[in-house]
């Protein structure tokens, strides 16, 4: 038994070094670039930035991050494999300026949507993962983010393998009208089944989580984390205090005020995701001398 | 001139026509002959915006006329078992053609007083609670399930946020997906958002031919793409949120007729339509086994908006 | 289909009947008695009361059964086989003055113990039926109460029978100590069964449900029935109103109340409870051409 | 003379041992010796009000005393997906002895702000809920769960009672009768009444030598039969809520011994065989087959309290 704890920790201390070696190497960086923290708009260089994780040393704000900056952050090193990857509407993009505004954005953010889907080893372990990229028309969840969702689902039941999804979204993809809606039916419909297949999914909530992907996948995890502050909901902030025509408590659909409701189960820090995240798969990998 | 302004316009021409003396026979045959002219117009050239005006329109039946008229000895239960009793959605018990169903209803009000306790048929959490409450006592009992969906979506307060709304609506998507009996829909006036898609997760989705189906309300949409609310009606014919539109898409399956005018000018005749329609479906659902019965459902919504390209 | 449902209202019809004869002949009753009813203190003629189910006809009460005149309202008549009759506790009445009590309280209400449980038809259905009477030791739950009930649900799990349980009790039978308390746990853990087995269980409380009890098969039905006006609820409310230090509404821990809050199904009057009854089972019959 | 009485004594000798000069050699034995006398006669002549005290002791060890020490990695887990988060219910998952279990805890502060925050131990109808809900996750991964009692009972509060703690309650007692993985439950300090039996429906149940498990509080048994509150050290008397009184008649099935003094004396000792027994029992069980768990959990309880004639 003993045994087991040693090799476990020494795995953990070489992935832990494995990290911060990766992080040390700035990659397509220019020089000498500064960003102000959308928080306490104080400039951090983008360098210390990165090798913070992107999390503010003023503030302890945590700042957006592109779906392949969290993989790199996330995953053993060089192990994510990524599905779909050119996945794109091919009908429907007959709303007035859609079809322009999706041809920009991914020219700007380098994805074809606001999903990333694969698989990955976390700590040894393997995993399907979604991560959303809020860069991408602000994370809405149109057909191809709820295919793209739902095949990852699917691939994840096929292979009795644990999931995880960063979720961060402002919605359903309005463009695409109802066929944006129905893939919160179709997202959910596929995680029964990994669910009846006794599969762990995590859902992990990141600024911001919200509208369609709020009330579907991202609040049906058997373990649901979610960043510090980061804003979780379903309907807006100014509708709500329109109808109730009061104020809103300041921290009201923060991850803290959600968390005290009863709806996630736990904070995690940046800092700490990888090691939570592999602590739970640990504590869910299937046991041979059991059952 | 659309539905709202032809409505407008007969209602003024009946005022005038019941002005005229008795002896004016002509002029009251061509008020007449206007008002049916008007009348066919408008009613037979409707566009996405009429629709809403009629899914909307305040003499449009509401859940509780269809629960009276298709089910026998109708029992309705009470509460979600955790924190309260939503008056949005009326659930309960009920014969149809001798079936024993569990009957999920989106309840508007007919009165003010009754839309306060209704919430204007804007459901709390509470009230998908009391929906998957009962829609796991159907499953229990091989009860098949008929929804009648009739909301304009989620309710966007204070207290529906604290206690969940997203988990709510989140796990009626995945239990619905997933339940051992059959499901049927009914989009009978409004079907808005998550809310109505929490009711939506059927196997046979059914929809009123003037009823409206949509990710958002018009107004909703216009405020968020166009920063206009005002704008409603342009987005109505963008949003295809028409029973029509939906069929053509693949979302629902069967539109129900509605009488010249919408439902409200002839209800029988849309509930003789609307029972034959569900015990044909019911009866054929509950033939099926429980294995292809799911993977029939699990496929439906799996179609769903698959136009894509470059995997 | 419709032969169906004439014959269903023909013998819907001939229960009615029957038993509104069955009413009318008043049972073992001296003329001329009058009782208080026990909410606006009316006095009311004892054959008028019986003939009125025993809700008073000036303020609506629902006064306290017996549970062989609830067995004489809801069954058909002469269909109740009691089970059990005269199960009673042959050792841990140690506690001071207990045996004593139990032995005034049999011969002062003629049951053996605070249930009566058995089989009858309702509407031509049979089912388990147990009944509560809150005139011996005021309901409280003992081992023979929980024993009882548990023998009445472990028959209807292996008959296939839908179960009826009429709760009254003011809590545990303190007397009994820690073997008062687990009643509580096994009379769930054989509900569970029944639940696992798909049968019905309908659960009606009445005046007052309250303690272990509640806390156990009393909030366990498919179905949960209230009488109205009654009491149900855990703790006493003196000592939650000295808990909270403030005053309660005074509606808290009536069944109107308790409906609000999403725990009963429905308040049935006791004029109804017997058609209510035979609907629901019918409903939940078991059909033929059906799985 | 109680315990009580016994350790208010030793501390006032303790205190004029101190109090005296370095040279009153033979007093300070006297003394020493008279702490001696008092505290073999007290601690080993101990009657059900002492138990009591000790279970309610100051210095006895909390829920996350013994979390700390038995588990490795424990991660807490929040919520009831419901209404809330219940300071006095902790659960999460750990690693035992490399087995994953589920940990559910009544938990108690340790000072008056940890008080607050967890209610003094006494549960919501969120905190049933959290442990219902991780239970079912437990179950799903065919994760053993182990059970931390330690609670004077359910909260007699104005909200406990609108959100339904009987009903809380009363699912919990039915799901753990059922649930499809093994159960564990340690009665650590003081189980009071459905509060405590909650957390009780187990396939073992273990208890500290000095914990109590009651229908109801002493005081609360004196106040109801007796009508005086001060009459609760008669009550624990007659009560027979110690460890070896339970076990005598079949309610738990191991007592953990304590060292003299109680469990806040060496907290170690009590780890030591509580670690052991755990291991030892968490083997066994983990061993059966579901069905035979199953059954064997049920006839356990349905076994409590048979002495009955008459039938
Ligand atoms: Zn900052
Ligand atoms: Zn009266």
């Amino acid at each position: 038994m003993e045994q087991l704890f040693k090799t476990r920790k020494m795995r953990l201390d070489l992935f832990k070094s494995r990290r911060s070696s990766d992080q040390k190497q700035p990659i397509d960086v220019p020089e000498n670039l500064f960003r102000s923290c959308s928080e306490c708009k104080e400039s951090i260089p983008f360098e210390d930035l990165m090798h913070n994780l992107y999390v503010c040393p003023h503030c302890g704000a945590h700042l957006k991050l592109t779906a392949h900056e969290r993989i790199r952050q996330i995953v053993d090193e060089g192990s994510f494999v990524e599905m779909d990857k050119r996945m794109t509407l091919l009908e429907g993009r007959t709303f007035p300026g859609y079809e322009e505004k999706l041809e920009r954005l991914q020219k700007k953010t380098g994805l074809y949507e606001a999903v990333v889907t694969g698989t990955a080893k976390l700590g040894g372990i393997k995993c399907a993962l979604a991560i959303m990229d809020s860069n991408f028309f602000m994370g809405s969840m149109g057909q191809i983010v709820g295919e793209k969702i739902t095949r990852c689902i699917e691939y994840a039941t096929k292979k009795k393998l644990p999931l995880i999804i960063f979720c961060t979204s402002g919605g359903a993809r309005m463009q695409e009208g109802i066929l944006s809606l129905v893939q919160m039916a179709k997202t959910s419909a596929a995680l029964a089944k990994h669910h009846e297949a006794g599969l762990l999914y995590i859902s992990y909530l990141t600024h911001p989580t919200t509208g369609g992907v709020s009330a579907s996948f991202a609040m049906l995890g058997d373990i649901i984390l979610a960043e510090p502050k980061c804003l979780i909901g379903f309907a807006g902030k100014r509708v709500i205090a329109s109808t109730v025509n009061e104020e809103l408590p300041a921290d009201f659909q923060t991850a803290e005020f959600v968390l005290e409701k009863g709806f996630i189960d736990r904070i995690v820090e940046r800092k700490d995701s990888r090691n939570v995240l592999i602590q739970l798969l640990r504590l869910h990998e299937r046991r041979v001398s059991w059952d | 001139m659309g539905l709202r302004e032809s409505e407008a316009k007969i209602a003024s021409l009946e005022a005038s026509l019941a002005s005229l003396e008795s002896e004016d026979i002509l002029q009251k045959e061509a008020i007449v002959k206007q008002i049916e002219e008007i009348r066919q117009t408008a009613y037979t050239h409707m566009d996405a915006w009429d629709s809403v005006y009629l899914a909307r329109h305040p003499k449009r039946p509401k859940a509780s006329d269809y629960i009276a008229r298709l089910f026998d000895d109708f029992m309705e239960l009470h509460g979600d078992r955790f924190y309260g009793d939503d008056g949005a959605c009326q659930g309960g018990l009920a014969s149809f053609h001798g079936i024993p169903v569990t009957v999920l209803a989106q309840s508007k009000g007919k009165t003010l007083e009754e839309n306060m306790k209704r919430n204007f048929g804007m459901l709390q959490p509470e009230g998908y609670r009391k929906a998957l409450r009962l829609a796991k006592q159907a499953e229990k009992f091989h009860r098949p399930i008929i929804t009648l969906v009739d909301t304009s979506g989620a309710y966007p307060g204070k207290g529906a946020e604290e206690r969940g709304q997203a988990e709510a609506i989140a796990q009626c998507l995945q239990v619905f997906a997933d339940l051992k009996t059959p499901v049927i829909a009914v989009v009978l006036s409004e079907g808005g958002s998550g809310g109505a898609l929490a009711f939506s997760v059927a196997d046979q989705i059914m929809m009123l031919e003037h009823a409206i189906y949509s990710v958002l309300s018009p107004e909703g949409f216009a405020s968020i793409l166009w920063k206009d609310e005002k704008r409603a009606a342009e987005a109505a014919k963008v949003m295809e949120l028409r029973a029509q539109d939906l069929k053509r898409k693949g979302v629902i399956d069967t539109i129900i007729k509605e009488p010249l005018g919408g439902a409200h000018h002839d209800l029988d005749y849309v509930i003789a339509q609307l029972d034959e329609e569900l015990l044909k479906q019911l009866e054929r659902l509950m033939k099926k086994k429980e294995k292809t019965l799911l993977s029939e459902r699990y496929e439906k919504f799996r179609r769903m908006g698959q136009s894509y390209e470059g995997m």
